[in-house]
């Protein structure tokens, strides 16, 4: 369906959820880049594991790292707006104000790494290669889009089902990458492969050897250099991925000198393995730098289709004698912060007591709400000293269960009808039997039998797909402009759908409401407000025990690299935004360390 | 020592092993290892294994009583480590305690808080006061050095090393001892018979052993921890099931030699039975490979144990495993203890073992001397 | 004998087809096939080897662009259930999958377009690295060390050496092949040996001494590792058949010709005692290379078939697992009768008749 | 006067701290001389023979001196000693049976003293081994160059064994009781090899035998031993001529007496063999392909009834020991095999097992048929376990008992084979069959190593057993005296084949083929002369 001829349509350099985009259609470069970066050097880092394709997109295979980077999409995001996107390919975008469809107007310098030309066929091709034969993701958000033709050679229009939230759609397929038709007609977009595809990007494979080893290079002939979206950015000659299957492996070999680039994911190695010959010298730098998206919701997350995690109170009291301040000190070096809410570490979180706006939302819904939600300040869970749990706490906790029928009966807390109050924690990553284990003994104090089962990953999705466990860990990546994945998390109607993403199994008619605020807000202002009540309102309900986040990128470096300051909130960019420093780099040389 | 009868082989083969003085020595080192940690409850633990409150004695180490019995509040096990419930059980049950336990713990000692004398309590606890369990809320951060508290530190969730040791020794050895006595008896039965029979019985067992062998063991143990809770006992019928198999190719090999053997052709002159004959006669001449390899099957059984934990599939969490120390000193190089601890013990185990067998080998030696 | 041997290789045919059999069944009551695999990838980053590797992640990272919106479409399940034949029932998979292998068409990988023999061939160079060095260093050294233990039986010699090899078995081997990596490779101490891999990125321009070089500089660290735990059975069960034999008449004999030690041993002694040894080599070479060393090649960052089993397990990649099931379950049966026809080798007065006349 | 080679003085053995088994034993050894050394079973002839290069165990202590070409050996290192052994001194084993290497074709074991001693390998080293070969008696040596000593029998081995021993061409040469386990015509050739030998190259020789005819033919000089002490040596025909100790003039006098009492005429058959036959396949190739067969027994019928001896004779390799093995079913065969009236060929072993308390063997090779790993109590008294002991018996008296009657010591029974003397062996074995009073016992050379005056009341023993349990027996022996002294019927077997059968006296004193004839006369003239 198109959109009735009287609807305006709007043709634009950029787009964004709500229509505002901080870059006006003449910006040279963006606030956060250094537009005279030098180029040259090389990037280097590590990766986990092996790899044995370069196709990025199928479920074949596994891809090697930064394998997206021959890729270009219609359009691209940037680090300092929530959602805004910027013509790459495409110079600008029109759209109806009900954005039913869109028309992308491509470059017509736009080429491939071979010199032909990047065409609307192409784009059509792409996008029915991610449907057919993509990653079942891509389907599932190409499930939307219910056509896509080529107008002329360099306008591609898509058409997106009617009733579909429309509002992040032409984003979406601004953000699809582009392959080139001529390319596939004799090769199957299907099968894995490692020979370096088609692609109309800034990289060019340059070497690779399988399972260890995986460079690019900058082109020198890339066609969009001069582009406003690409100024400053693209300043490696060379980016380097080396491969490890050991993580100790790994690190020695940052030691050694073998990359240039680390991020380090354990707080056990930031916190006690960072002592070695070059960073003593001053050769390698260690340093946090401020992550700016919301942190996610990892946790602990009930089942509360189980009877015994039906009771709020219950799940209530089991989250309270989860000792975060010991753990962080004991285990993680001090280096995490607590999650209270799931907007946490966002401009989205919400705090004290609700603001007329939230009350606004809250007060018809106030039936299938707690009190709490309109009487207290938005649920954190208690503070512990970062010593054993304190034994206010295990009051509290032990009240909360004995007033919800669970009373202690020779040690174990029991029912009335005699059951005991066992609960399992399923486990597939190794590292947390360390964290989990001390939780089930603080458990073990409030009477609740508690066990660990340590599964491999597909029985643990399988359970998860079938809704078998009582407690796993989940995290989910929340974003700053939240929409349709509320529901799959957090709806009735997900609830009882085997293999939903909701894994809680709520199901309240308030939660409902809300969602629909947010995913009808129609400005970021009723977007915030709605957010923030459904934070306060979920916290409200005890489905999870919140677990921790880290507030920064934890990194060590070689110190070659220049970078803008300050960096963009979204993200580090150290791939596209820094550069190569050879004075630097000459210092090192110098020293020998290079 | 009086096992056997004057003179008889066992009496010889006693002496001949009692000979191999570090046999000896070694199977009184291990026995007395094992004899201790098979009382790990009481050497290593938590609870403390009298406790006196108000003149009564209580045995926590063996019996449960909540924390309200010492005159606490919660209605769950008491937890003896905390300086709470040391404050309750020495001062009788002051209330004072929940707010400044050490304060009043110190006044108790004396004999008056506060001017009013108490009932004074005191508690005995085992050599190593934690158990294999035990989260050490003073460690920060983890893995903890040894110090004098914890004489091998403590492992990345703070337990106590020596008390997870004393505890994974007991565990392992037993797990061990079973696995290799099933899976021994098992396979030395099977490779005696398909070498001593040969012809159709060799050759069906042998395919039965080689379809058995081929069967992924992970995935019964998969299936099965799926079905059911992994337990001690289910995991160790489960890798006894499958570890016989290590023991019937050389077993078969030289039971095949030896049918041809002449004494073998005269006991069967004699009218032994075939299983007589196996066992009697070729057995103890067969053995160097058993008895070579059985320290290398106990350990190795431990090694099992060891890898099912690396792979997740072992003994529930939290069960004092070797193996999984062997695996935190690995992920923890930056403390050292842990590697020498698991090194330490494996190698201790492992000499022991070695040494023992030695000297069963020596003893079943007709030939040999000791000068 | 040559009857027995064509039973042999005729019997070959049903113990395959039981073992594939039994591994069918079996599957079939794994929870969690490759489809689960699959939707467990596709939310987070977990990998197989993770608890060996060290790995994993405290806080989950990544953007989660296309994160698991939704689950996944109930007929993209279907749809990957018919790629991967699930949509037939297990005992018409049976057939087909049988009916394949009997034409040595072994499929191609769940998870990677490639088929299952490129794959156990692109792996063999590792596990033949590995393999063959560890078992020729293990045999050579502890072969002739338990002769000499044997015939010091009791001396200073035999007990060091005892306490040496006990040591360097009761290292847990990924311990052992971490400090070596860390000591000898790492960053921190001394930089002598590469980390990773069997050859350097440059190493088709090498000459012929250069490569050569390169690759020895490479394997002597996983080698070592893998070797060290090696010894001490080899060297403990050689010492003992020596000194079962070592006293027996027929040395007497040999001695009593005048001949030097050397050749009583090696020349009367060592066949003799060897047959359990000798006969279980070809056992324990194609154990030690088909079963590759899991925790080597993940510690040296290599690839080899240690790993592709167990992840083809982990992973629930059916046809890899049954294609390497498939083809060392066979290589297994014939290297059983190779030995089998080793130990008539070693000792004429073997046979395998009933001995019932 | 030629040089002393082997010289012992004072020379004493003692095992594990036990009292010493040779005392004080001193006699020397010149160049061209034959030294034998007679006495009991038991008396230390092996041990004082052994110790000499020091073969002995690890548990034997040594005292005194035994020098060789003025070398001291006792406690020389073992280069020195490595040096005498084979290239000086060669040892004949009491023991062929065990003391060839199992897994060494006959080519190997002989080619290898000659490559090591003479050099010679290859066709020419071949020609070597197949000319020792014929010179110690073994028929057809060429095809049999391949095989391995099991496929030889007894007396084959012990002929292996001495060519062995030959080709490193020694100067001393220990030979103990070397023609054990062959016919007389046989032994005669040996006796004359060695004979040549001494003349050609001077080699001094020890003899150690019980065959007292062989050492008045061949000795110089002779040692007699009674437990662990020479009692006398001087010159071989004074001592024969008179001897002064009283064991000598005991030895010299016993000889094994009487003849068998006759069977009843209605005596019921114990066992009967029809048209046994044993072929043993050989084997060629890869494939094992069987392309021929050693025909060791072909055809034999015969019969042993209740309370009768049957004595087999016949030259070594002839297939006595296959004959009685196939009769016992302890080798495959083809033909009827009836024991105690039922037709067992064919018989699992399972069934068997029930007979075989009636049906007993002594094996040619006793040290063999031990088990090394058992001592000899249990050995002794296995058989009682498996076939029930009557109640009230106590197993440890009645080995005592038996072990007394077989003339050994009880108090040796904790102890295990291989430390016996070879005669204590052959006895243990007698003993073990003897302790179930089986109805029919196969008796393999039961007596070869024994002396003379043991043998005599072995042959008393068995006589007796005979006597009050009516025992049926199979006699295998080279001695033909005893065969006499014992037999009631005797098989005379060539090449496989029985060639005469009859009763004892037609057989000895009227002999009907060519081949007992000279058996016959090679037995007799030879002892006597
Ligand atoms: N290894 C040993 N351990 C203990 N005693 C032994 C050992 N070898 C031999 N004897 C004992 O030493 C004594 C002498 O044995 P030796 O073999 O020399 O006898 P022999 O004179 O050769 O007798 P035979 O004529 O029976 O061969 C015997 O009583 C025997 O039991
Ligand atoms: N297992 C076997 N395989 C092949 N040939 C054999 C085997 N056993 C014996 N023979 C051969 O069979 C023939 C008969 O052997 P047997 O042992 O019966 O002789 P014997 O009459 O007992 O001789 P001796 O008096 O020397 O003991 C010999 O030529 C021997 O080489
Ligand atoms: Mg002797
Ligand atoms: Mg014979």
């Amino acid at each position: 369906a198109t959109a009735s001829a009287d609807e305006r349509i709007i043709k634009a350099h950029g787009i964004s959820t709500f229509g505002e985009l901080k870059y006006g259609p003449d910006f040279r470069h963006f606030d956060y880049v250094n537009p005279d970066a030098p180029k040259g050097g090389t990037f280097s880092t590590w990766a986990f594991g092996t790899f044995d394709s370069l196709s990025p997109y199928i479920l074949k295979g596994q891809a090697a790292a930064l394998s997206t980077i021959f890729f270009e999409s219609l359009m691209t995001g940037t680090a300092d707006e929530p959602d805004a996107m910027y013509g790459l390919l495409a110079e600008s975008i029109e759209y109806p104000e009900n954005r039913q469809w869109a028309i992308f107007n491509i470059r017509p310098e736009a080429r491939f790494s071979d010199g032909t030309p990047v065409r609307a066929e192409d784009v059509v091709f792409s996008l029915q290669a991610l449907k057919e034969k993509g990653q079942p993701s891509y389907r599932l958000i190409l499930d939307d889009f219910v056509a896509v033709e080529a107008l002329s050679p360099l306008r591609v229009k898509y058409t997106f089902r009617e009733g579909a939230n429309l509002r992040e759609l032409p984003m979406t397929a601004a953000g699809l990458p582009v392959f080139s038709r001529a390319y596939y007609e004799n090769r199957d977009f299907a099968e894995s492969t490692l020979e370096p595809p088609l692609g109309s990007g800034p990289y060019l494979l340059d070497k690779v050897v399988p399972g260890k080893t995986i460079s690019y290079k900058r082109r020198g002939d890339y066609w969009g250099a001069h582009l406003p979206v690409n100024a400053g950015q693209n300043n490696f000659d060379l980016i380097a991925v080396e491969y490890y299957t050991d993580y100790t492996s790994a690190f020695e070999g940052f030691k050694g000198g073998a990359y240039n680039f680390r991020e380090e994911f354990s707080s056990k190695s930031w916190g006690s393995a960072y002592d070695f010959p070059a960073l003593n010298n001053g050769y390698v730098i260690k340093e946090q730098i401020a992550d700016g998206k919301p942190s996610g919701t990892q946790g602990f997350w009930f089942n509360m289709r189980r009877a015994k995690f039906a009771d709020p109170a219950v799940r209530e009291a089991l989250g309270m004698v989860f000792n975060f301040e010991w753990s962080n000190e004991a285990l993680f070096y001090g280096l995490y912060q607590r999650t209270d809410s799931f907007w946490e570490n966002s401009y989205l979180q919400a705090e004290g007591l609700p603001d007329e706006a939230e009350l606004a939302l809250l007060e018809p819904l106030r039936e299938h709400l707690p009190d709490a939600v309109f009487t207290e300040p938005a649920y954190s869970p208690p503070v512990s000293k970062p010593e054993k749990l304190d034994r206010k706490i295990l009051r509290a906790a032990g009240k909360l269960l004995d007033d919800a029928g669970w009373n202690v009966v020779n040690g174990v807390r029991t029912n009335a009808k005699g059951e005991k109050l066992e609960i399992e924690i399923l486990n597939d990553s190794p590292l947390f039997e360390r964290i989990m284990n001390p939780y089930i003994e603080n458990l073990k104090r409030l009477g609740v039998v508690a066990v660990l089962k340590n599964i491999d990953a597909a029985q643990q999705s399988e359970r998860e797909k079938n809704f078998d466990f009582d407690i796993v860990v989940r995290r989910y990546v929340m974003s700053l402009t939240p929409g349709v994945e509320l529901r799959d998390r957090f709806s009735s109607s997900s609830a009882n759908v085997l293999g939903s993403d909701n894994i809680a199994g709520l199901a309240n008619p308030a939660i409902d409401a809300l969602i629909q605020h947010i995913e009808q807000a129609t400005s970021r202002a009723e977007l915030n407000t709605a957010v923030k009540a459904l934070d306060r309102a979920l916290r409200s309900l005890h489905i999870w025990v919140p677990q921790w986040y880290n507030k920064y990128h934890n990194i060590a470096y070689l110190d070659v690299f220049g970078r803008p300051d300050p960096l963009p909130p979204f993200s580090m960019g150290e791939i596209s935004i820094w550069w190569y420093d050879e004075a630097k780099a000459a210092r090192l040389k110098a020293a020998g360390a290079l | 020592m009086r096992l056997f009868r004057e003179g008889s082989l066992g009496a010889r083969r006693w002496a001949q092993f009692r000979k191999n003085r570090r046999a000896l020595w070694s199977l009184w080192i291990f026995g007395l290892l094992f004899v201790v940690c098979l009382c790990a409850e009481l050497v290593a633990n938590d609870r403390p294994l009298v406790v006196s409150y108000r003149g009564a004695l209580h045995f926590p180490a063996f019996k449960f009583y909540p924390e309200t019995a010492f005159g606490g509040e919660f209605e769950t096990e008491a937890e003896y480590p905390a300086p709470e419930v040391q404050c309750l059980i020495v001062s009788g049950g002051l209330e004072a305690c929940f707010d400044e336990p050490e304060a009043v713990m110190a006044a108790a000692r004396t004999g008056a808080v506060d001017g009013e004398a108490v009932e004074k309590g005191w508690l005995v606890w085992p050599p190593v006061p934690y158990s294999f369990n035990t989260v050490n809320y003073d460690v920060q951060p983890a893995p903890g050095a040894p110090d004098a508290k914890h004489w091998l530190g403590t492992d990345d969730q703070t337990r106590d090393v020596l008390a997870r040791i004393i505890y994974g020794f007991r565990i392992s050895t037993l797990f061990a001892l079973f696995v290799v006595g099933v899976s021994s008896v098992v396979g030395i039965a099977a490779g005696a018979s398909m070498g001593y029979f040969g012809g159709w019985v060799d050759l069906v067992f042998q395919r039965i052993v080689e379809i058995w062998g081929n069967i992924p063991s992970l995935y019964i143990i998969i299936i099965l921890s799926a079905m059911l809770t992994m337990s001690f006992s289910l995991l160790a019928v489960l890798i006894a099931l499958f570890s016989w198999t290590s023991l019937v190719g050389v077993v078969r090999a030289e039971f095949l030699r030896a049918r041809n053997f002449e004494y073998t052709r005269a006991a069967r002159a004699l009218g032994v039975g075939d299983w007589t004959i196996m066992f009697r006669h070729i057995l103890p001449n067969a053995m160097v490979a058993t008895l070579t390899m059985m320290p290398f099957l106990i350990t190795g059984a431990i090694g099992a144990l060891a890898s099912l934990d690396f792979l997740g599939f072992g003994l529930p969490a939290a069960y004092p495993s070797l193996g999984e120390l062997a695996l935190q000193a690995k992920q923890n190089l930056q403390a050292p203890w842990l590697a020498f601890a698991a090194f330490a013990t494996f190698s201790i185990m492992l000499s022991l073992l070695v040494f023992i067998f030695e000297g069963v080998r020596d003893a079943f030696d007709p030939r040999k001397t000791f000068r | 004998m040559g009857a027995y041997i064509i039973r042999r290789i005729l019997l070959m045919i049903p113990t395959l087809l039981g073992i594939m059999i039994v591994n069918f069944a079996l599957v079939q009551f794994v929870p969690g096939g490759p489809i689960e695999q699959i939707l467990s990838q596709l939310d987070e980053q977990t990998s197989a080897t993770d608890r060996i590797a060290g790995g994993g992640q405290e806080v989950g990272g990544g953007s989660g662009e296309y994160q698991g919106a939704k689950g996944l479409p109930e007929d993209f399940i279907k749809e990957l259930e018919a790629q991967f034949g699930f949509d037939k029932p297990p005992v018409e998979r049976f057939f087909l999958m049988m009916g394949n292998y009997a034409r040595f068409d072994f499929g191609e990988s769940y998870f990677r377009s490639i088929s299952v023999i490129d794959l156990v061939l692109e792996k063999m160079p590792v596990s033949i690295t590995l393999g063959l060095w560890t078992t020729l260093l293990a045999y050579l050294i502890s072969i002739p060390m338990g002769i000499r233990k044997a015939v010091r039986d009791g001396s200073r010699f035999d007990t060091w050496t005892s306490g040496v090899i006990i040591m360097a078995y009761a290292i847990p081997g990924f311990l052992f092949a971490i400090l070596l990596l860390v000591v000898f490779a790492g960053g921190s101490y001394l930089q002598w040996f590469p980390l990773r891999g069997l050859t350097s990125d440059n190493f088709a321009e090498l000459s012929l001494l250069g490569k050569a070089k390169d690759y020895l500089w490479h394997i002597v660290l996983p080698v070592t590792a893998n070797t060290i735990a090696a010894f001490a059975t080899l060297t403990l069960l050689t010492k003992n058949s020596f000194l079962d034999e070592i006293r027996k008449q027929y040395v007497m004999t040999a001695r009593a010709k005048g001949l030097t030690e050397g050749r009583v041993f090696y020349g009367h002694v060592f066949r003799n005692a060897m047959l359990i040894i000798i006969a279980g080599f070809p056992a324990a070479f194609i154990s030690i290379f088909f079963a590759g060393s899991l925790i080597i090649e993940i510690v040296f960052s290599l690839d080899g078939l240690g790993r592709l089993s167990f992840e083809a397990a982990v992973n629930r990649d059916y046809p890899v697992l049954f294609g390497t099931l498939y083809v060392f379950g066979m290589m297994g049966l014939l290297v059983n009768l190779l030995s089998d026809l080793t130990y008539i080798w070693v000792d004429p007065r073997i046979d395998f008749e009933s001995r019932e006349t | 006067m030629s040089e002393t080679l082997l010289d012992i003085r004072n020379l004493s053995v003692a095992f594990r701290g036990n009292a010493p088994v040779v005392r004080n034993v001193s006699f020397d050894i010149k160049a061209g001389e034959t030294m034998a050394l007679v006495g009991e079973s038991g008396s230390g002839k092996s041990v004082t023979a052994l110790s000499t290069v020091r073969l002995l165990p690890d548990s034997a202590a040594i005292t005194g001196s035994v020098t060789f070409r003025g070398t001291e050996m006792v406690g020389a290192d073992e280069r020195t000693l490595r040096q005498v052994r084979g290239n000086d001194i060669s040892f004949i084993f009491q023991e062929p049976m065990t003391s060839l290497n199992p897994l060494h074709t006959l080519e190997k074991q002989i080619g290898e003293s000659l490559a090591l001693h003479q050099g010679l390998s290859g066709a020419a080293a071949r020609k070597r081994i197949v000319d020792l070969l014929d010179r110690v008696g073994i028929r057809d040596p060429e095809s049999r160059l391949n095989n391995y000593p099991h496929q030889f029998s007894g007396g084959q081995r012990q002929r292996i064994m001495i060519a062995m021993a030959l080709a490193n061409g020694p100067d001393l040469l220990i030979a103990d009781e070397p023609t054990t386990a062959v016919d007389v015509t046989i032994q005669a050739q040996i006796l004359r090899l060695l004979a040549d030998l001494q003349k050609a190259e001077g080699m001094g020789l020890l003899f150690i035998t019980h065959d007292l005819g062989v050492v008045r033919q061949i000795a110089d000089r002779v040692c007699v031993m009674k437990d662990g002490e020479i009692v006398e040596q001087g010159d071989a025909k004074a001592i024969f001529a008179n001897p002064r100790h009283p064991y000598t003039q005991k030895l010299l006098a016993a000889e094994p007496k009487g003849r068998p009492v006759p069977v009843a005429a209605d005596a019921p058959v114990v066992a009967r063999a029809e048209n046994l036959r044993v072929w043993f396949p050989i084997k060629r190739g890869v494939f094992k392909k069987v392309v021929g067969h050693i025909k060791a027994v072909n055809d034999a019928s015969f019969d042993i009834r209740e309370r009768e001896t049957i004595g087999i004779v016949g030259e070594s390799g002839s297939g006595k020991t296959t004959l009685a093995l196939g009769l016992m079913r302890l080798v495959s065969s083809e033909g009827r095999i009836v024991m105690l009236g039922q037709d067992v060929q064919g018989w699992r072993s399972r069934q068997l097992r029930p007979l075989r308390q009636n049906m007993q063997m002594v094996f040619q090779d006793p040290y063999g048929s031990l088990s090394p790993r058992m001592t000899i109590e249990q050995i002794v008294a296995e058989g009682l376990g498996v076939h029930g002991l009557e109640p009230g018996q106590d197993a440890r008296a009645l080995v005592a008992d038996i072990l007394t009657e077989v003339g050994l010591d009880p108090a040796m029974m904790g102890r295990y084979p291989h430390e016996f003397s070879g005669g204590q062996r052959q006895r243990i074995a007698i003993a073990r069959a003897m302790i179930l009073r089986p109805k029919l016992v196969v008796l393999d050379e039961p007596t070869s190593a024994l002396d003379m005056t043991v043998q005599v009341q072995i042959v008393e023993l068995l006589r007796d057993l005979q006597d009050r349990h009516r025992l049926a027996y199979l006699f295998i022996s080279h001695d033909l005296r005893v065969v006499r002294a014992l037999s009631h019927k005797v098989l005379v077997m060539k090449e496989g084949d029985i060639v005469e059968q009859g009763d004892g006296s037609q057989i000895f004193d009227a002999p009907r083929t060519d081949y007992t004839k000279t058996l016959m006369a090679a037995a007799f003239n030879l002892r006597n002369g």
